[in-house]
């Protein structure tokens, strides 16, 4: 197991080497800079500018120097706040995205495993109707909609949660809603499907010819297997929660990650742009590894191959 | 099939739901509490770059460096004419060259030390010094010998630069050239002085990114002091004990959100998080005058909102064209009907009323006339219609509004058919100053309170003129202005200025900006000002009744 | 007094084609101790029966339409759901045919044997443990010892229906319904796993309904034999008489046609040609020794042939040095359990899997795998037919699509028109016709879909082809069939046959000579009769040995 | 393989959608949606960008339908043109996507071992990179050309496609027809696009009828980086996104927008499901 592991992150060194690299010079090579300006800076200070960032240096030496620093952690200060760190700020804020990401992660999976299971067992009827249309509305309901609606009906109407903020538990509610509901939508529909395919299998009769209740069949025998393709789903699902959502930190003003994925690019903030990328693809790769000892904990057979 | 119990299953996210329903009970706003704590929470629009006030760039910085900060002078909380600031007066000589301040001796900084005109001269000297590459450096430039300094080739003693300390509470300055609005200048932040000791722990006089202006290193001398900054969430001040006047100041602190989403910020409004919003949607104008109607406030703003034409090709390189295009702009209409947000009409490229300068206006509506230069150019031209134009544009809601609107009127009135072509700012940026667009959307915010922040970048060659256009005349008369002691003698330069744009039409000035903000009413001691400056020491937290 | 009663019970399922009366009005009686067998092939009834008496049927499609089960007197389709489920697993267990996907692949084999204890309240956890684990020794499950944390996927095919029946009998149930519960298993597993639950069933004093399609194997256990034929039965008798007096035409044509050691004929007789009243084609000739027209010519030949398998951990040698060669026309059997390494042979000898090292000739000639004109002529020459008719059609194809599809490829046929005729051909050699070409896989039997697979193996005009235990899924009656039209095919066409099967009677029936396979090596080849008079080796003489005697011969 | 088998599988797949009540009642819903997006604009009494600023946000009513939005412009002509454009961008894109992204994970499945790993390890990467800086890219190569934004939406949605198709494919390949097909001789050509596509279909339509709605949000994010619509003309993507914005205000700016979007999505999911019911000739006939 420890072999695999090893192995597994060994494998990541390359890929993330790659992404590295690719990113680099894409940046580079997309027109404007980070000190572009509507007021245009003198060319003096651009130069001074540059120097301080070492962009004077040519690129393949630039390139050279970044992997050099890279090597030893270090992702270089932000050029959008250049007195900070952008692993100081990546990390300042994954804690926020990382809270928003398990709440709504557990919001997705209380209301989408009871709906699957539900829908799966009362298939075709209206308890199958019902949630399977909602989780159609909730894969197609843009978070940019769905979040100024929940603020509508619970803070301005009800007046029950803050429409804003990353202050306290309250304000945790709307954000973990919006973004969890569409996670719960793809989870009941995984759910659904993944219930209706085991519940067809011979071991589920097994279990029903000993006498086990419904509640056993579901819970001892069924929703083990059934779950197995809603943890494939969640690993890069989780990846993209918990790296944060740009429109949610926008709706509620939201200190998380989300917002410096997309105003990196936008502000050509070199640093922060392969910052974020980098920590993005190392979550992932991070997370497809989580997902596979899972896997081999929900299922003993991949456990002995693997 | 399966047995009824299943049903307890939806009781689940019911149950849950009623838990939030009973501790999501109502808190008391930030708004409400203020009331007592006298803390102002203020809506900063964006996260600030930098806060060190010698690379700062932005709007946002200001708001906050003009608490944590003061200059040499204060300014009026309604006019923004120089009060008695660090310097509790000043004398100026009669040739307009030489300023002499004296500095009170009660100033301290945040941590007790003394401001002494020693860290003026050290402040200047930092901003003015090549290797920190500040941007705003050139706003220093005035002071005799300072752009000498600055291009790096001397030492500052070689220099000779025009600012010196004759004992550590009297600081003199000398000019370059006489300079009328020369102590508006000076509530610039770049103007503001830095704590020498704490600069030079952190390595900080000629390196930016250092960590001097963060809460627990940032040593200030303005009426509030930093006390937490977690970015994209808040920056949080406290009244400052050491401020020589902190008598005067009654709020405890101010607390600056940097909310980027103006529909947000306006929910932050409403719900009592925030006092005062940076900007309004203008969608949510009509909606927020009839539900908030003493709380939105349109005040004017020292800023134009113009369009490029790109001289360099055809058919902007004719001015018939460029004339029929302005002349068929309907700028009423297009202020009421589609911003509606109490902005002005442009006839000017400067703002009326920008230090004292008038302009006569200029850039009417004539959609006959408009017709009839379209007309003759393209009989001359022996063209059936004019081929489409591009108009290109940063993206945003509020750009493409004007674009659409516009769109509309040119097809109406002359036939044209306008392409609007969107782009990402920085790909906006690097394509206008590329020179590659025909018409383009441009804004312009004035730095200080004169003409000449406006008028100068239409010199020929200017960097930031990028149409192309280029008059003698023009730069003559604005050198003339630029020379100029007698006030009235400079407005008339200005005024060649604006005429000569008004008759060439190198752009198309379409409204002056405004300054949207929804204000709550407790919000005393806050005055609308063009440079939308508001002297936080003035300003408290009071019900309607008490005052 | 009478157990287990079934009175006049009709289930039929309601599906979207029409009604399907799959049991249609049966009448059926088990005494306690009683071991009851109940025979039929598939669509008989017999399955929906027993899993009618637990109600494990899903309702809908499935519905009773008539008659009681009554169990110890109480009406067992009358009950709630719950009484239900306190009489499954308590009173009458059951187990099910295929082992490998009855266990819960999720937990460990241990809990699952013990759950019905827990389940019925029966013992503390703890204890119910203890108990299944006494109970896995005795049936033989001895890695519970060692591990009790195995999961069912660390065990072999026999050992989990082992354990299946340890956990159908923990409780001590009064009746134990054995749905087809050896059919997936080898033959010597089979026997062991036969003796083991009759002994069992024997001390506890368990009665046994036990279903299969193997007349022969119910033979070996019961005391009566009850036979059911599209729903209804149409014979019960004690096992003996049965066997002794058949009298229903169609108990005649099960015996008959099951090709058995004994079995010398040319071809098989057919359920048809029981029931039709025209029975004149019984008449069968015997096949005279060598009387086979085989020439001496090889026509392919595998030398040291070696085939293995990488997994991450381990290399595993599924065939090693493997060395036979095929005289042209004749059949040569290959019999081995399952995991012995046949099928991989079987896919080497065409390219299919690539052999690690050995070498394969046709007719003398290697091929060149780069050369594509001799890498089509090859597959040209060589073809196979697998067990399972259903999963080697694809699916969205037609049966021309089908047929028409290697022809196209091999340039076989000039345009659309001839090919189509050809497909039309092949069918009609196969014994289907030119209306089946429009259909889809699906719409076939089992039987029918096994000849279009032989028509389109057909299809490239091969000299040699591979059967993949290619009768070994199908019921006797329909094998019968199969084994006769390859028979037929290789005299009309001259072919050579690789004859891939765990069936010893089958085996012999099609082969000239036989090799025995077991871990990846040949222990013998040799004629039929030779093998099976007298087995050089100590494990062909298991296999024999593990047969029912039933089935050894047709005369029980 | 002649084309009257080939026309009798089209019919006989259409008699079995057609046999199913909501799959056609979803096809109606979009043959409606796609009749209305072509002659909406032409009934209604107004262009998309005609403009009226002294009649700026009015509910719907007699005269202008479904409202008018900030510019005075009738919202019926700006929903039935932007269903245009959406459902010409998120058919034509998907499909792009889905060409892409099954030929990727068809071969990557098939062939397996270390190219297939090579192959998945690149899926890896494009995963990563920024998506911003890419369109940047490609409108800095390309200039903004509309193929493009197929292009950029192609160069996302493909990438969990391909993931599906391989592990589906690692599945199929085997099965037993697969190695029949071998053995018949078959090239590899044939057997991925005749023999294994085929039997992928359903799992691909599921999927792509959930990717209809992303790509066409994602035209929205695309018209903002400058590729794609461009105003005053209209999509559904972006006027949901206005529409959002002055939700309280004017709802019907939402609502109009929206129900389409939704409907159309509704019925493109029905139609997707019956589609890959109808296709496979297992489903029964009645």
């Amino acid at each position: 197991m420890n072999r695999f592991i090893l192995s597994r992150i060994l494998q990541a060194v390359p890929t993330l080497w790659v992404i590295a690299t690719l990113t680099f010079f894409m940046t580079r090579f997309a027109p404007g800079g980070p000190f572009d300006a509507e007021k245009t800076i003198p060319e003096e200070i651009k130069v001074k500018l540059h120097s301080h960032f070492g962009l004077d240096l040519p690129l393949f030496d630039q390139y050279l120097l970044y992997l050099k620093n890279l090597l030893q952690g270090d992702l270089g200060p932000s050029f959008k706040y250049p007195g900070w760190e952008v692993s100081e700020l990546i990390g300042s804020a994954f804690p926020v995205s990382l809270t928003l990401g398990l709440l709504s992660l557990c919001i997705a999976l209380l209301i989408g495993l009871p709906a699957g299971i539900i829908a799966a067992l009362r298939q075709n009827t209206w308890l199958d109707y019902l949630p399977m249309s909602l989780s159609m509305a909730g894969i197609c309901l843009p978070s940019f909609v769905l979040g100024p609606m929940l603020i509508f009906a619970f803070s301005t109407q009800l007046g029950l949660f803050p429409p804003l903020g990353w202050y306290g538990a309250t304000d945790w509610v709307l954000p973990s809603l919006t973004l969890g509901f569409f996670y719960a939508a793809y989870v009941a529909r995984l759910t659904r499907a993944g219930m209706l395919e085991t519940l067809k299998l011979d071991y589920i009769r097994t279990a029903r010819a000993k006498g086990a209740s419904d509640w056993r069949i579901i819970f001892g025998h069924a929703l083990r297997g059934g779950l197995l393709p809603v943890v494939t789903f969640l690993g890069p699902a989780f990846a993209g929660l918990i790296s944060g959502s740009f429109v949610i930190e926008t709706i509620f003003f939201i200190p998380g990650l989300g917002k410096f994925f997309v105003t990196a690019a936008f502000n050509r903030d070199y640093t922060m742009v392969l910052g974020t990328v980098l920590f993005y693809a190392t979550l992932i790769l991070m997370l497809n590894l989580l997902v596979d000892l899972l896997q081999a904990v929900l299922d003993p057979k991949s456990r002995s191959s693997s | 099939m399966y047995s009824h119990r299943l049903n307890n299953l939806l009781l689940w996210p019911a149950s849950l739901a009623l838990w939030f329903l009973l501790h999501g009970c109502t808190q008391p706003t930030n708004v409400e509490i203020a009331l007592d704590e006298q803390i102002l929470h203020f809506g900063l629009g964006a996260e600030p770059q930098h806060l060190d006030p010698h690379l700062a760039t932005s709007v946002a910085a200001h708001n906050i460096l003009s608490a944590l900060l003061e200059g040499l002078v204060g300014e009026d909380p309604k006019t923004l004419k120089p009060v008695p600031g660090v310097a509790h007066r000043w004398e100026k000589s009669a040739d307009g060259l030489t300023y002499l301040f004296f500095l009170r001796e009660q100033a301290k900084w945040s941590n007790g030390d003394s401001v002494t005109a020693h860290d003026f001269v050290y402040s200047f000297r930092r901003i003015l010094n090549p290797s920190l590459g500040a941007q705003y450096a050139s706003m220093l430039h005035p002071i005799k010998n300072a752009k000498i300094y600055h291009a790096g080739e001397k030492s500052w003693d070689e220099s000779k630069v025009g600012a010196r300390a004759l004992n550590d509470h009297l600081l003199e300055i000398v000019l370059e050239y006489p300079i009328p609005y020369f102590l508006e200048l000076l509530n610039h932040y770049s103007w503001f002085p830095v704590h020498r000791p704490t600069i030079e722990q952190h390595d900080a006089y000629a390196r930016m990114g250092t960590a001097w202006t963060r809460p627990g290193n940032f040593v200030g001398n303005g009426p509030f002091s930093l006390t937490s900054h977690r970015i994209n969430s808040v920056i949080e001040t406290r009244r400052n004990e050491f401020y020589w006047d902190a008598d005067k100041v009654r709020l405890q602190g101010i607390h600056f959100y940097p909310i980027e989403s103006v529909d947000t910020e306006e929910r932050a409004y409403r719900s009592g998080f925030l006092h005062l919003t940076q900007s309004v949607s203008a969608d949510r104008i009509d909606y927020l005058k009839e539900k908030y109607p003493g709380e939105l406030h349109c005040e004017p703003y020292l800023g134009t909102y113009f369009y490029r034409f790109n001289l360099q090709s055809p058919p902007f390189d004719d001015l018939r064209i460029r004339r029929a295009l302005s002349l068929s702009i309907n700028r009423e209409r297009l202020v009421d009907k589609v911003l509606k947000g109490g902005q002005l009409p442009a006839t000017t490229f400067t703002p009326p009323g920008t230090g004292g300068f008038f302009p006569t206006p200029k850039f009417p509506y004539d959609p006959q006339l408009a017709r009839q230069l379209l007309m003759e150019y393209l009989d001359e031209k022996g063209l059936e219609r004019l081929p489409p134009i591009e108009l290109t544009y940063n993206t945003s809601e509020g750009h493409k509004k004007v674009a659409e609107a516009l769109h509309g009127m040119w097809k109406d009135t002359l036939g044209v058919e306008i392409r609007l072509l969107n782009m990402e700012w920085k790909v906006f940026l690097s394509t206008i100053s590329r020179g590659e667009f025909s018409l383009a959307r441009a804004g312009w915010i004035g730095d200080y309170m004169d003409p000449h922040t406006f008028l100068q970048m239409w010199r020929s060659g200017d960097g930031l003129n990028m149409t192309g256009w280029s008059n003698q005349s023009y730069d003559a008369a604005l050198a003339r202005a630029e020379t100029s002691v007698s006030p009235e003698e400079r407005m008339d330069h200005f005024q060649t200025c604006e005429d000569l744009l008004a008759t060439e039409v190198p752009i198309l000035p379409l409204y002056f900006y405004v300054h949207l903000t929804l204000r709550h009413p407790s919000v005393k001691g806050w005055h609308p000002t063009l440079l939308d400056h508001h002297p936080y020491k003035h300003v408290y937290l009071a019900t309607e009744d008490e005052q | 007094m009478t157990q287990l009663s079934i009175e006049g019970l009709k289930v039929h399922f309601h599906t979207r084609e029409g009604i399907v009366q799959a049991v249609d009005g049966i009448d059926l009686q088990i005494e306690p101790g009683e071991i009851v067998g109940l025979v039929g092939e598939s669509g008989s009834g017999k399955s929906v029966t027993c899993n009618a008496v637990l109600r494990l049927l899903p309702l809908p499609p499935a519905r009773f339409e008539n008659g009681k089960i009554f169990w110890q007197n109480r009406d067992l389709l009358q009950g709630s759901e719950v009484a239900m489920q306190s009489i499954r697993g308590k009173e009458i267990s059951m187990i099910f045919q295929d082992p490998m996907s009855s266990l819960n692949p999720y937990l460990p084999v241990l809990d699952q044997v013990a759950e019905p204890l827990v389940i019925h309240g029966m013992a503390s956890l703890e204890e119910a443990k203890t108990r299944a684990r006494e109970m896995l020794l005795r049936v033989g499950v001895t890695r519970v010892a060692e591990n009790p944390r195995a999961y069912p996927h660390e065990f072999s095919g026999g050992m989990r229906q082992r354990a299946m029946i340890a956990m159908a009998l923990i409780t001590q149930p009064s009746l134990l319904l054995a749905d087809e519960p050896t059919t997936a298993l080898d033959v010597s597993v089979q026997a062991k796993v036969l003796t083991l639950l009759k002994e069992l069933c024997t001390d506890l004093g368990v009665g046994i309904l036990f279903v299969s399609h193997d007349l022969g194997l119910v033979a070996e256990l019961a005391n009566r034999v009850v036979v059911m034929y599209r729903g209804k039965i149409v014979e019960q008798n004690d096992t003996r008489s049965l066997f002794a007096a058949p009298k229903h035409p169609y108990v005649k044509a099960l015996i008959a046609c099951r090709p058995t050691l004994e079995t010398t004929l040319n071809r098989l007789p057919t359920v048809e040609e029981f029931l039709s009243e025209n029975q004149d084609n019984l008449q069968n000739e015997e096949i005279p020794a060598a009387s086979l027209d085989t020439s001496d010519e090889i026509l392919l030949e595998v030398n040291k042939v070696v085939v293995e398998f990488h997994s991450k951990s381990a290399t595993v040698r599924a065939v090693d040095q493997v060395s036979l060669s095929i005289r042209k026309g004749s059949t040569h059997g290959l019999v081995g359990e399952s995991g012995s390494g046949k099928t991989t042979l079987g896919r080497a000898f065409l390219h299919l899997i690539k052999p690690a090292s050995g070498e394969i000739l046709l007719r003398g000639e290697m091929v060149d795998w780069g050369n594509t004109s001799q890498r089509m002529n090859f597959r040209k020459s060589m073809q196979i037919i697998f067990q399972d008719p259903y999963a080697s059609l694809n699916p969205r194809l037609t049966v021309e699509q089908a047929l028409t599809e290697p022809m196209l490829v091999h340039r076989i046929g000039k345009d659309s028109v001839e090919r189509t005729d050809r497909a039309v051909s092949l069918l009609e050699e196969v014994g289907l016709s030119s209306q089946h070409l429009r259909r889809y896989p699906h719409e076939f039997s089992g039987g029918q879909r096994q000849r279009i697979c032989v028509a389109r193996a057909l299809a490239t005009e091969p000299e040699f082809i591979v059967c993949d235990e290619c009768v070994s899924a199908m019921d006797v009656s329909v094998q019968a069939q199969v084994l006769n039209l390859l028979r037929a095919l290789q005299a009309s066409r001259g072919l050579t046959y690789l004859f891939i099967s765990h069936d010893l009677g089958v085996v012999k029936f099609m082969s000239d000579q036989i090799s025995v396979m077991q871990s990846g090596q040949i222990l013998e080849t040799g004629s039929p009769e030779e093998l099976y008079r007298k087995p050089k080796n100590e494990y062909t003489r298991q296999l024999l040995e593990a047969i029912p005697s039933a089935n050894r011969s047709a005369n029980f | 393989m002649s084309r009257e088998t080939s026309s009798s599988l089209g019919r006989e797949a259409w008699r079995r959608l057609r046999s199913n009540r909501m799959a056609m009642i979803g096809l109606w819903a979009l043959a409606c949606f796609s009749l209305l997006s072509i002659f909406g604009p032409l009934i209604s009494a107004f262009s998309y960008d005609q403009q009226n600023l002294d009649r700026v946000f009015e509910g719907p009513g007699v005269e202008h339908w479904f409202g008018t939005d900030n510019l005075g412009r009738d919202l019926f002509a700006r929903v039935t043109h932007g269903g245009r454009i959406s459902l010409a961008v998120g058919l034509l894109a998907t499909l792009v996507s889905l060409v892409i992204g099954v030929s990727y994970g068809m071969i990557s499945g098939y062939t397996g071992g270390r190219i297939d790993a090579w192959m998945m390890r690149f899926v890896d990467v494009l995963y990563s990179l920024p998506f911003t800086i890419f369109v940047i890219l490609l409108m800095v190569l390309f200039g903004r050309n509309f193929l493009l934004l197929f292009l950029a939406i192609g160069a996302v949605e493909w990438l969990t496609m391909a993931r599906i198709t391989r592990a589906q494919t690692m599945h199929l390949k085997k099965a037993e027809f697969i190695e029949a097909a071998r053995a018949l001789g078959y090239s590899h050509g044939r057997i991925l696009f005749r023999h294994l596509l085929p039997n992928l279909i359903g799992p691909i339509i599921v999927y792509a009828t959930l990717t209809i709605p992303a790509v066409m949000l994602l035209e929205a994010v695309l018209s903002f980086l400058g590729l794609g619509i461009q105003a005053p003309m209209s999509s559904w993507g972006s006027l949901i996104k206005e529409g959002a914005e002055k939700m309280d205000a004017a709802p019907w700016l939402l609502f109009f927008p929206g129900t389409f979007f939704c409907l159309t999505l509704f019925a493109l999911n029905f139609v997707g499901d019956g589609l890959r019911d109808a296709l496979d000739p297992k489903t029964s006939k009645d």
